[in-house]
């Protein structure tokens, strides 16, 4: 069957083979690491193209179902809670917990800070898609690298940064990393293994590219983890990056956050195929697919892969199906969005369902997270205070630092006619 | 950045004519030219149903349909080379950058393909290419550029960058009806400036391409400038009017080709020359206008050429950083008057 | 199996079923439009990365099998000839060997003129893959489009540009297309549905969008074919076209010319897949693959692709297995070609594996074929002299046509202090 | 085009100094950073085994293996991303462009990640991106470019194009050694010229980025120029010399940072200028000198600052044509006589 009639055939169809397989883990495999793999992506006319095909008419399982396990996990009293099978301990559960949380609340803390007008620019919010994030860079090793995407603060926060240093980032701040000179996560950390992303899409592919060969040249034993949106994946740059890493079989793990919106744009507008994962198939590499509001299961099949790239195993894509349940930014009024598509998605927030999963699974008590969250309430506080504290930049800063200035002077405003007279 | 709000909505049909914005005065053009011609169509990312991240493109979607209103995905080299290939075709579209700084994944499109075209076979592109340009309200380095001078040195490429809004709305239909590639860079702080807002001719009008305009008449010395950077040069005439200084200000509105008879004219005339531009002072257009002055009008010169413009850098994103790097009125005040001293 | 094990896989292992199937026609269907595709697609360590792992040691049967029919069409007495289940009829079949011959003696001049030179610049010769772009092309309508390569002579030819154009563009005449503004085929003529390319690798493609797009909006009922090689499919603008065209449903076929080398880069190093038509599986559409040096397998595959874009059903790919001869250019020494490779693909010349068909199976006398050459012979002699009798531009040409010269004047040499003095 | 040719195999390891051409002076530099630091390698299309087109980087895989020398798919933008985030890990890259005309697909990744990194966070990349450029070989409007100017307008990029034997292995090794990004480009009609074959220097050296060079000592005026067109102002010096006219060649060597003092120094000294340059004259680097020079050295100036470039329009194929479009000797010859005698 070849693709078009897959694109034209209606019905949820059959769960593919591996799918039901990894189904428990909450992780599928696509069409391009499986030979099963047609079967999984023919499964359905799923996601995006059912909402194209029937005009933006929801169509909540089969745009839910497409290319994932058959069966969500659920708990005794039947209620959706994540994957159960787990090499993590329960004190492992417990702080990836506290980084989903405090993920959670360091955004309310931006748009409160932005409804203030103390935040310069924009608020970008991961809403409903924050165990994507955390759940895939708990999986890595301190020497490995991520690029998030601006969504990924989640991802940011486990590699070790403070969110002080995010709300002086957004704020224009000083003591902010990039002490104002550019906004939110555009900074980086080499100590850390983060290194922030520029606006330009698809461009930290490439870049994660060269990171995983200087560190194959200088026999770092790193895995380079870069963030893609399906909208991020419609670039050149994108293309050119990964095809570059699967030639010279780099560890490079590309996380496809399958968010359904790039700004307004529908996946459907975006690409052919029905899961991101399918693109692995151009590149000759594995493509895994996983619940992206499961944070057990993002942190499973990110684990694997990262041993995998780690043994020289190569690249790989892992499509994470989630959603942005808030606008492109704080300004979009996301009028493009069908009928019922929040409502859903809001029922299937990766945080209540960690919590609940983490209670009735009996990981955590009520009081345990009580604490943890009082404890990153505390936390939050001090560092918005100090993030406050602040000073704004010395304007005559933004002269510095264009070119080493020990060989190259700083770039002050010349005098008029010129240095000369 | 903040772009457009949920109040803003204006999913109907634009007046013709009336009082308008900068933005409302370039979604009337292109609206009007849609209804004109329908080989028009326009292209680009979120400028269907959700009009644009500026909005200049919101309404033409339930008006004209999915057809001639193209999301894509995001892809600008393939927006300009499928811009490029329908208008092979007879088409013209009008292709938006949702930000001018997203055009540099295209640069190989427009400077090689586009722009080459009709000097290699004969065949010319009738194309527009547009989005906001320009710094200011504090959106980084990556939603701030202002792109002229990249495109200056490839011939085969029109750039336009108006400063009002009647010029606006009878440039981008001007740049719709060009049988040419037209990059047309509409300035971000400018599209819903409440100091902008003016009476459109209710008739159908164009402004020609290539022509520059004298914004303000005067006899000590001429500001040579284009786009937002207009507003400054006009603040600081009226300013240095009290001092006695009298500043002719012309908009270049076309940046490529240069309406260089114009600004001979003016330096002719007043004798000393300010050049105003947003971007980075080194390699930006400044260079071009200030040759043009050095080459062609030396002997009317009776001072030095002064170029006012943004410092070496990327554009800061930090309200402190960003005011030191671009051009402030006190720059260009400071600069006039050691020209006018001199 | 995924994608790494095939990869470390050896062994020639079994065909597809589909490519059986379709074995007779030499079309063979890849994974991206096949459930059974990765069975085509892990069937032997072929091609790439055979050559790659073993060293650049050569294995001619893998790297020739790998996603290609189980059978090669044989005549009679057991030597290779074309595909006999075809629609075109003897005549067609004639002038089919008419444009292939025609495409082999032009180029052949073009050397010799090149040696006397004649010829400004480089000649980029097609041969031993000419049967690709003639065979391809043939299978077009007057109304239909095509974008080639510039190792798509034939394809040119077949669309009607007559060799004279070729001689004098080669030239850098005054009477070629481009008036010695641009060199070999970078022209077009838009009657005749020829796009010529530029020399940045890829970016025809979204270019051939544009023209399916553009033919869509004006209800013309064309196709799109666009040419790119094993190499030029790295680029971003060949992602982000086909990518364009597949989510907009487009005609547009592209015609991969896998010839094994980008200028001295082997596919190995190009690309991690097998095959250059599993690259349809990140855009959600079907790919093909031929056996580009039997002409007559070229046709129809073509044929029905076309026919398939034309009633709507999109783009697709279709990889051609052929191979480069001769250096990238004349001045190429060919230094990185393993040894035997040359020797074995002699062997599988498209021209002479034609004429061999068209005798053995009675389409056409060895008197006819003369009759056919001799003509050829008369019409490149004729145009090699027209092309040589034309003169060398007027140097001030060289300012005009920039822009429409009715609304910017043409762009002469200006006056020393410039117009004003 | 006829690019590097079977005759020309030297697959080993290249003589320290001695007799070299252009090209095999930054073969040596190449080969002697390799040598010297294990942290440089070289990536590109056709690198490897071919030696790179033109033969830059011959012989380099078989002393410093696959590791160091780099085959990439045809990826402009990837062979940049990829030598910035190597950079990033501590490499330092070097990075061919096959042609510079291909430059243009990686203009993003250029001029928004490698040139602005160190700004945003403090990482600076030292990065080589290198590659032929130029035209006058009759090798059509895709290969002949000359893309200075392109990149003038962004800060972070240095650019460097030398115009001997000497300056080539010396710059070049130096922008290995540099703590930032720089372009450097080789006219490819210098690689084999054998003119420019000279004696070099036993011992390590480098040539510092930023400062220019005096090629011709002169009292009349000044040609400000770089890269090949620094031999055409040196036959238009000898003969003007005859006709006692005195011209002082000042070869940039690196365009940016421009060596401004330099340029100043010569204006003062002979107050009329001639600015020549390969690129087309508008947008070109010659409005940036121009300015500077009216802007800086206005009160010395006894002549307008004159431009000689190449016309506004693609590079044609047709020698007869590209003839036309280039500056030509007799056209420097003509403005300088024009000059002297103002
Ligand atoms: C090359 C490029 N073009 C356009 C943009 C403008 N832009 C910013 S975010 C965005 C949508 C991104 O969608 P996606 O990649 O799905 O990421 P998500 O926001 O869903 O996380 C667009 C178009 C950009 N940043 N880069
Ligand atoms: C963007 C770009 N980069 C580099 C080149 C230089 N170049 C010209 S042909 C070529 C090899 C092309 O190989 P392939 O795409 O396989 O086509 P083939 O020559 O095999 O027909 C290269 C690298 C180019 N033309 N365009
Ligand atoms: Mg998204
Ligand atoms: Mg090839």
């Amino acid at each position: 069957m070849t693709n078009e009639t897959q694109r034209k055939a209606g019905g949820r169809g059959g769960r593919s083979k591996a799918s039901r397989e990894s189904g428990k883990k909450g992780v599928a495999e696509s069409s391009s690491s499986q030979g099963s793999g047609n079967g999984a992506s023919s499964s359905g006319d799923g996601g995006a193209s059912s909402l194209e095909e029937a005009g933006q008419e929801f169509q909540v399982t089969e745009m839910w179902l497409n290319g994932l396990p058959s069966a969500d996990p659920l708990n005794e009293r039947g209620e959706l809670v994540c994957t159960s099978e787990t090499s993590l301990t329960p004190d492992e559960m417990l702080e990836l917990y506290r980084y989903l949380k405090l993920t959670r609340v360091v955004e309310e803390r931006l748009v409160n800070l932005y409804r203030q007008t103390k935040v310069v620019g924009g608020v970008f919010r991961s809403l409903g898609q924050e165990a994507t994030a955390v759940g895939t860079a708990y999986a890595l090793e301190t020497q490995d690298f991520i690029a998030p995407l601006i969504r990924d603060l989640g991802a940011v926060l486990v590699k070790g940064i403070r969110p002080r240093e995010i709300f002086a980032q957004y704020m224009a701040k000083a003591w902010g990393p990039s002490e104002g000179r550019d906004l939110n996560i555009h900074f980086g950390n080499m100590e850390k293994g983060f290194i922030g992303p520029i606006s330009h899409l698809g461009d930290m592919i490439p870049v994660m590219t060269g990171i995983a060969l200087g560190g194959r040249m200088q026999k770092k034993n790193l895995v380079a983890v870069a963030y893609i949106g399906d909208g991020g994946m419609s670039t050149g740059a994108f293309h050119e990056g990964l095809n570059f890493a699967a030639v010279q079989r780099l560890p490079l793990i590309i996380i496809a956050e399958h968010n359904w919106y790039a700004y307004s744009t529908p996946t459907s507008k975006q690409t052919a195929v029905k899961n991101l994962a399918d693109k692995a198939a151009g590149y000759g590499i594995p493509g895994h697919i996983v619940d992206g509001n499961d944070i057990i299961a993002c942190y499973e099949v990110t684990k694997k892969a990262v041993e995998h790239a780690r043994s020289g195993g190569g690249a790989c894509i892992i499509e994470a199906k989630t959603y942005r349940r808030k606008g492109h930014a704080e300004h979009d009024d996301q009028r493009y969005l069908p009928e019922g598509e929040l409502q859903f998605w809001e029922t299937r927030d990766p945080l209540d369902r960690y919590e609940r999963h983490l209670l009735s699974k009996g990981i955590a008590t009520r009081e345990k997270l009580d604490e943890i969250n009082a404890d990153i309430s505390r936390e939050v506080d001090e560092d918005v205070a100090w993030a406050e504290s602040s000073p704004m930049p010395e304007p005559e800063k933004a002269a510095y630092n264009v070119f080493d200035n020990s060989v190259v002077p700083p770039a002050f405003r010349p005098p008029v006619f010129g240095s000369e007279q | 950045m903040s772009t457009a709000t949920k109040k803003e909505h204006k999913q109907n049909r634009p007046q013709r004519g009336g009082v308008a914005t900068f933005v409302e005065a370039i979604r009337q053009g292109i609206w009007e030219e849609m209804e004109r011609d329908p080989s028009v169509f326009v292209i680009g990312e979120d400028v269907g149903v959700y009009g644009g991240a500026f909005k200049v493109t919101d309404g033409l979607i339930n008006e004209f349909g999915e057809e001639r209103v193209i999301d894509t995905p995001i892809s600008e080299a393939a927006i300009v080379g499928a811009a490029c290939g329908a208008a092979l075709m007879g088409m013209r579209p009008v292709a938006e950058f949702q930000f001018i700084d997203f055009i540099s994944p295209a640069f190989d499109m427009l400077t090689n393909y586009a722009a080459k075209c009709r000097y290699r076979w004969g065949a010319g592109l009738p194309t527009v290419f547009r989005g906001p340009c320009g710094a200011g309200v504090h959106s980084g380095p990556f939603h701030s550029v202002n792109a002229e001078a990249f495109f200056l040195n490839t011939a085969g490429l029109k750039i336009v960058e108006p400063s009002t809004a009647y010029d606006a709305k009878g440039l981008i239909k001007a740049a719709i009806r060009d049988p040419d590639p037209v990059l047309f860079f509409e300035h971000k702080k400018l599209y819903r400036l409440p100091r902008l807002r003016e009476e459109l001719p209710e008739d159908d009008y164009i402004v020609e391409i290539g022509k520059a305009r004298t914004a303000r008449e005067g006899r000590d010395l001429s500001i040579i400038t284009f786009g937002a950077q207009v507003l400054t040069a006009l603040d600081a005439a009226s300013e240095l009017e009290r001092e006695g200084i009298d500043v002719e200000v012309v908009d270049l509105r076309t940046l490529a080709p240069m309406d260089k008879a114009s600004i001979l004219a003016s330096v002719k005339k007043t004798s000393k020359v300010l050049i105003l531009h947003e971007a980075a002072r080194t390699g930006g257009i400044g260079g071009e206008i200030a040759a043009t002055i050095a080459e062609e009008a030396f002997e009317w010169l009776d001072a030095p050429v002064v170029r006012v413009a943004a410092t070496d850098t990327p554009v800061p994103y930090s309200p402190p950083l960003e005011e030191y790097h671009l051009p402030q009125l006190k720059d260009v005040l400071d600069a006039a008057r050691k020209l006018a001293a001199y």
